[in-house]
């Protein structure tokens, strides 16, 4: 038996459902047909009245659910890809994201974007949104890239008090494999070195984790060991363990799958640079997509993202300072 | 929700109040009318933080909305709203400290005036975003609905420019899917700011939308407080009684610039002086003396002016809010993420 | 616009095809049904990039549009629109070359598929995002008036589910304001994705909403092509003739699933059964069998048939888009920034 | 006689209506009212049927701008308020800036876009919303500080083939003066050296260029010469104007009036520390608003955001090292 990381969605979300009666669901065909990536098969049949089919409404969608979530409830909102949430990005980032801060109550709610490029979808259902709603203050932006983390991060995010942008990774839905759910989770908040190495330190979040633990592996072909951070989430941003890894390594690359003007690698080497300039050897590298929309052939796409390749290349310049 | 004392708020007064709503509508209007030339007398004498924007003419149709009203419900005001406020039941001494900056306000000074709130009154908290409040506002009915309360409405208004937005579109139609108790009272005051109606829509009446939502709708004269009773207290009544979505359009004017840096001057003449130009208050209290209730009448404004007065003294004797004492914090997490890592 | 040659790409055939507008329909309708099919089947083989969204069961309804458009008009197709796209005159091989990922395709390869457009054409690529073409097509219009231009019309289409945008009510209300010669053809096929109408809105009939918006409201069945021909022509025509924003509702529904990863099989039975679940092909080939044209359809669908072959074998030997080529550049201001740093 | 950075902005939108008929404005009360902020005054009387009033449709009034830019006009679009602007994102995000990359065919236009804090005007009132706009491809993000630039850069926007957005600081409307309309501009997206020095550098864009000013005189007392840098455009940014500063001071403080996680701060200092590491003698540093929504009340506002003290405070702090 194994658990993909969209089947740790899925279930995160039955064990919520299950768990607390003021979780529910809401977002367009995520009733009776489980959504479009079936990320809440089921669901619906099993807990009648709390499984939503939404309009295609996404500032209403995101509106009804701050609106619930002031009278107590959980919702969990579905966009049925990431890139349609800037319609409903001004009840995201103005209303859920101030509530907190102007009355002092709370806001619990879980906006889910599948999010992130995979072959053929273009530039319309493909993007990672995560700096847009990481600017604003007031959100929680995470970023899971396992499917341990799918379904530990959920959960999470699902209890927590606050508003939380949930950015799942498209291109993990089905290849990403664990033998089981898991039956603990890293604390909440925490990056996590998922590869150790003393040379440098790749700094990466959702997909891009993968492309850097594969970077990592050729680099080791080649001598280097190259430690791997998740970030897992990344507002708030878990600075202390960028820099311990920092401290042991002299050299960061931070690798974002988003476009290279501002988003998280930016914010990773700024604060890397300013709090831990003397643990640098070398100058603080990003990677990022190339600053165009995101192309819907195959052969533009894979040369538009970071890969595996691109990030040892990257990994290699770091090293060679 | 529980621990909203609208009648204690609303009047002080006899029992009466509790029965005849015009009472209620009455002493609503008053207090806003006179908090609302204080505010405006304020501003001008450089005494208000941030800007002031006055429900002036519109007092009979927010009122009627904030009357209608119980406890349970919820009411999700806009900026021309300080009436149905008032007639809702927000402490008075709230709007002042809202105005004045005190950081005893509802919202402490980290928002102000028009956008103060109190969800535990059942008061939503606006964002300025026209139309925004709307699926809020379903929002807040769909999770009582799923927390099986009974018998309740959430009331939120809009302008007649609110209506131009997707988000007024997207709300009120999710509301309409989901059947909802939700009445939502638009104020046709012909202008969002500047722009008249035949720049913000092309249909001869905003009511001919109703139709299209699949939602109940009904006119009212804006500028009739006994009117306007009637019809919200009626589209209340049809939302509370499980027959959905209801709009409301009054028409009326706004007796006063969009806010008051604002003259006004773009409002048709002609329009002032006609019907629809009407001051709803002085039609009120010629309804009120014909009932033969002119003295309460002047008893009601005497101690709306005593309560007006009285709360800006004492709200101006409160503390600022104080940079050093605040705890900049957007979120409520940080405790229970230190509680995680420390664990 | 100007290099638009839509008779040359419609009509190799008689300049009967200028005349008749039932034969330019059938032709634009077969077209897009072969090649639709040829699309699907070439998706199962896994010879298409990206996905595959299909007009069939809807040609009728979205060959209407493209018909009665003229050189000069503009056209904001949907996903479903390849009828129309293809009666207005776009090439059927750029379609192809759209879906086999050639790199001569209108967008090069950087988007694809149902977002291909053709601005010197005056069709507009079309962003995913429901509802949005609506006001784009809107500024067109408004361009185009204010440039001088006569006797033009704009034309989008929209899903049911797409009507409950907060774009797309802002677009139709802003045309209205404006009086633009725009038509707004919603195919309602019952369902977004699979999403009924009943979770979609509450209005009876979307047509309910045309009043609202203060425009003229055109019913008709989108499985009838002569009816979908007359009223959406009569729509065009008076959009033409100065009379603002139409708004064209065809009942209809999709035969088959939301894209083709999709089988549909949450599509009612009933529906499918009735009259509504009619395929407009197999109504058209009898209307013009009775009118005496069965042999032309015949040749008709074979030419189309030949045509779309030889498109898919052109197109497969054309080069792919090469990252080494291209020039990574989402502005256009690269060349004029250098100039000015230079000089 | 003098001239506001007010006034320039309308007298720019003046000339433009003036030397090219495909030009025209649009947004709410732009017409006989003049705007809001009457930056627009007496335009519609002097360009009848140019300047025209929209519906309150943020979404619909970019649309018909990017419409009508496919179609060849230049349309220039006045928000009421930046912060209204997220309501009208997506048309900007993903219609207007992808237009370039999908047809080859421009999209020129204007977004005018009021931003920044002014005392008592709140969460919703006071937002600096560039480093959203930056963040995605396509888009040209202009951050005018001196009335001069507000004049020549906005000529240079509506002239631009491509779609521009365009951040006016609410707070310098009426106080910033000059004597004259500028004959001369600085070159399109050049930085400015607003004052030379050569002890440390700090970049700044907008107001904050003013408090930056008003910091280096402070610091000029205690015998340190600070060089400003006014950043004029965000994106594309003018990383050669910042290396060049910091090669002579050595040090970097970037200051952004917007929130501390991700813009223009972190994205100067990303790219400094990349590609200017060894020009720094001295952690480069980032001085932004709170992370929290804009507070309403003056007291709690001038805390919030940076000013001339806080940004001194900073300076000093770099110079310390
Ligand atoms: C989405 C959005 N756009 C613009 C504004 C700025 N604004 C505030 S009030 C107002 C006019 C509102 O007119 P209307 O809805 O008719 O209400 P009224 O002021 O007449 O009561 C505008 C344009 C806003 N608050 N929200
Ligand atoms: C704003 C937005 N939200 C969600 C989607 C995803 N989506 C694409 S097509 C579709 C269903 C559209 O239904 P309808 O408008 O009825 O058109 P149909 O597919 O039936 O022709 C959805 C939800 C989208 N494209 N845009
Ligand atoms: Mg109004
Ligand atoms: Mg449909």
């Amino acid at each position: 038996m194994s658990v993909t990381y969209l089947d740790a969605i899925r279930a995160a979300q039955e064990k919520a459902l299950e768990d607390d009666p003021s979780v529910f669901i809401y977002g367009q065909d995520v009733g009776k047909f489980g959504g479009a990536f079936k990320a809440t098969k089921n669901l619906a049949e099993k807990f009648p009245g709390r499984v939503i089919d939404s309009p295609i409404s996404e500032d209403a969608m995101v509106g009804l659910a701050v609106g619930a979530a002031m009278e107590g409830m959980r919702p969990v909102v579905e966009m049925q890809f990431a890139d349609f949430s800037t319609v409903g990005l001004n009840q995201m980032l103005n209303h859920a994201a101030t509530t907190y801060w102007r009355t002092g109550r709370p806001c619990p709610m879980v906006l889910r974007l599948p999010s992130g490029g995979t072959p053929g979808s273009g530039p319309f259902h493909s993007q990672s949104m995560e700096a847009i709603y990481a600017h604003y203050p007031g959100l929680v932006v995470m970023t899971p890239a396992t499917v341990e983390d799918a379904y530990s991060m959920l959960l999470e995010a699902i209890a927590m008090p606050d508003p939380v942008v949930f950015c799942e990774h498209k291109l993990l839905y089905y290849h990403l494999k664990a033998k089981s759910l898991p039956a603990e989770a890293v604390p909440a908040f925490k990056a996590h070195v998922a590869r150790p190495g003393r040379d440098v330190t790749c700094v990466a979040y959702s997909a891009m984790v993968h492309e850097a633990l594969a970077a990592a592996d050729e680099l080791a072909g080649e001598g280097y060991e190259t430690e791997v951070v998740d970030l897992r989430t990344v507002k708030p941003l878990d600075t202390d363990t960028i820099l311990a890894s920092v401290a042991r390594t002299g050299r960061l690359l931070a690798v974002g799958e988003s476009w290279p003007w501002g988003g998280v690698s930016a914010e990773v080497v700024s604060r890397v640079a300013s709090e831990g300039f003397e643990l640098l050897d070398a100058p603080p590298r990003r990677l990022n997509a190339k600053d165009t929309p995101i192309p819907y052939h195959p052969n533009l796409w894979s040369a538009h993202r970071p890969t595996a390749v691109r990030i040892a290349e990257a990994l290699r310049e770091v090293l060679r300072y | 929700m529980a621990t909203r004392t609208m009648d204690r708020e609303v009047g002080k007064a006899s029992s009466q109040a509790e029965q005849d709503p015009m009472e209620r509508m009455s002493r609503a209007m008053l207090r806003a009318r006179v908090l609302e030339d204080k505010l405006a007398s304020l501003y001008r004498a450089g005494r208000i933080v941030g800007g002031v924007y006055l429900g002036r003419g519109q007092e009979g149709l927010s009122a009627a909305g904030g009357v209608a009203l119980r406890k349970g419900d919820v009411l999700a005001p806009l900026i021309r709203d300080m009436a149905g406020r008032l007639g809702f039941g927000e402490p008075l001494v709230d709007a002042v400290r809202a105005y004045l900056g005190s950081k005893l306000g509802p919202m402490k000074g980290r928002d102000g005036n028009i956008h103060r709130g109190d969800l535990s009154r059942g008061i939503l908290p606006m964002i300025s975003h026209l139309g925004a409040m709307v699926s809020a506002t379903a929002g807040v009915l769909l999770a009582k609905r799923m927390k099986k309360e009974k018998g309740f409405v959430g009331l939120t208004s809009a302008g007649d420019g609110a209506t131009s937005t997707g988000s007024f579109h997207e709300g009120l139609n999710v509301a309409a899917v989901e059947k909802l108790p939700l009445v939502v009272v638009v104020a046709d005051n012909g202008y969002a700011y500047s722009t008249p109606n035949d720049r913000q829509f092309a249909c001869t009446d905003l009511l001919d939308r109703a139709k299209g939502y699949g939602v109940e709708g009904h006119g009212v004269d804006g500028t009739d407080p006994e009117a306007c009773w009637e019809v919200v207290g009626r589209a209340v009544q049809r939302a509370r009684e499980g027959a959905g979505p209801q709009l409301v359009v009054g028409r009326l004017l706004r007796l006063c610039g969009h806010g008051e840096h604002d003259d006004g001057l773009y409002i048709d003449k002609k329009m002032k002086s006609s019907d629809r130009g009407r001051d709803c208050m002085e039609v009120l209290r010629d309804q009120m003396k014909s009932r033969g209730l002119g003295k309460d009448w002047d008893r009601w404004e005497k101690e709306a002016q005593e309560e007006v007065e009285g709360a800006v003294k004492k709200v101006a004797e409160e503390p600022l809010p104080d940079p050093f004492e605040e705890d900049w914090r957007a979120t409520a997490m940080v405790g229970a993420a230190e509680a995680v890592q420390k664990g």
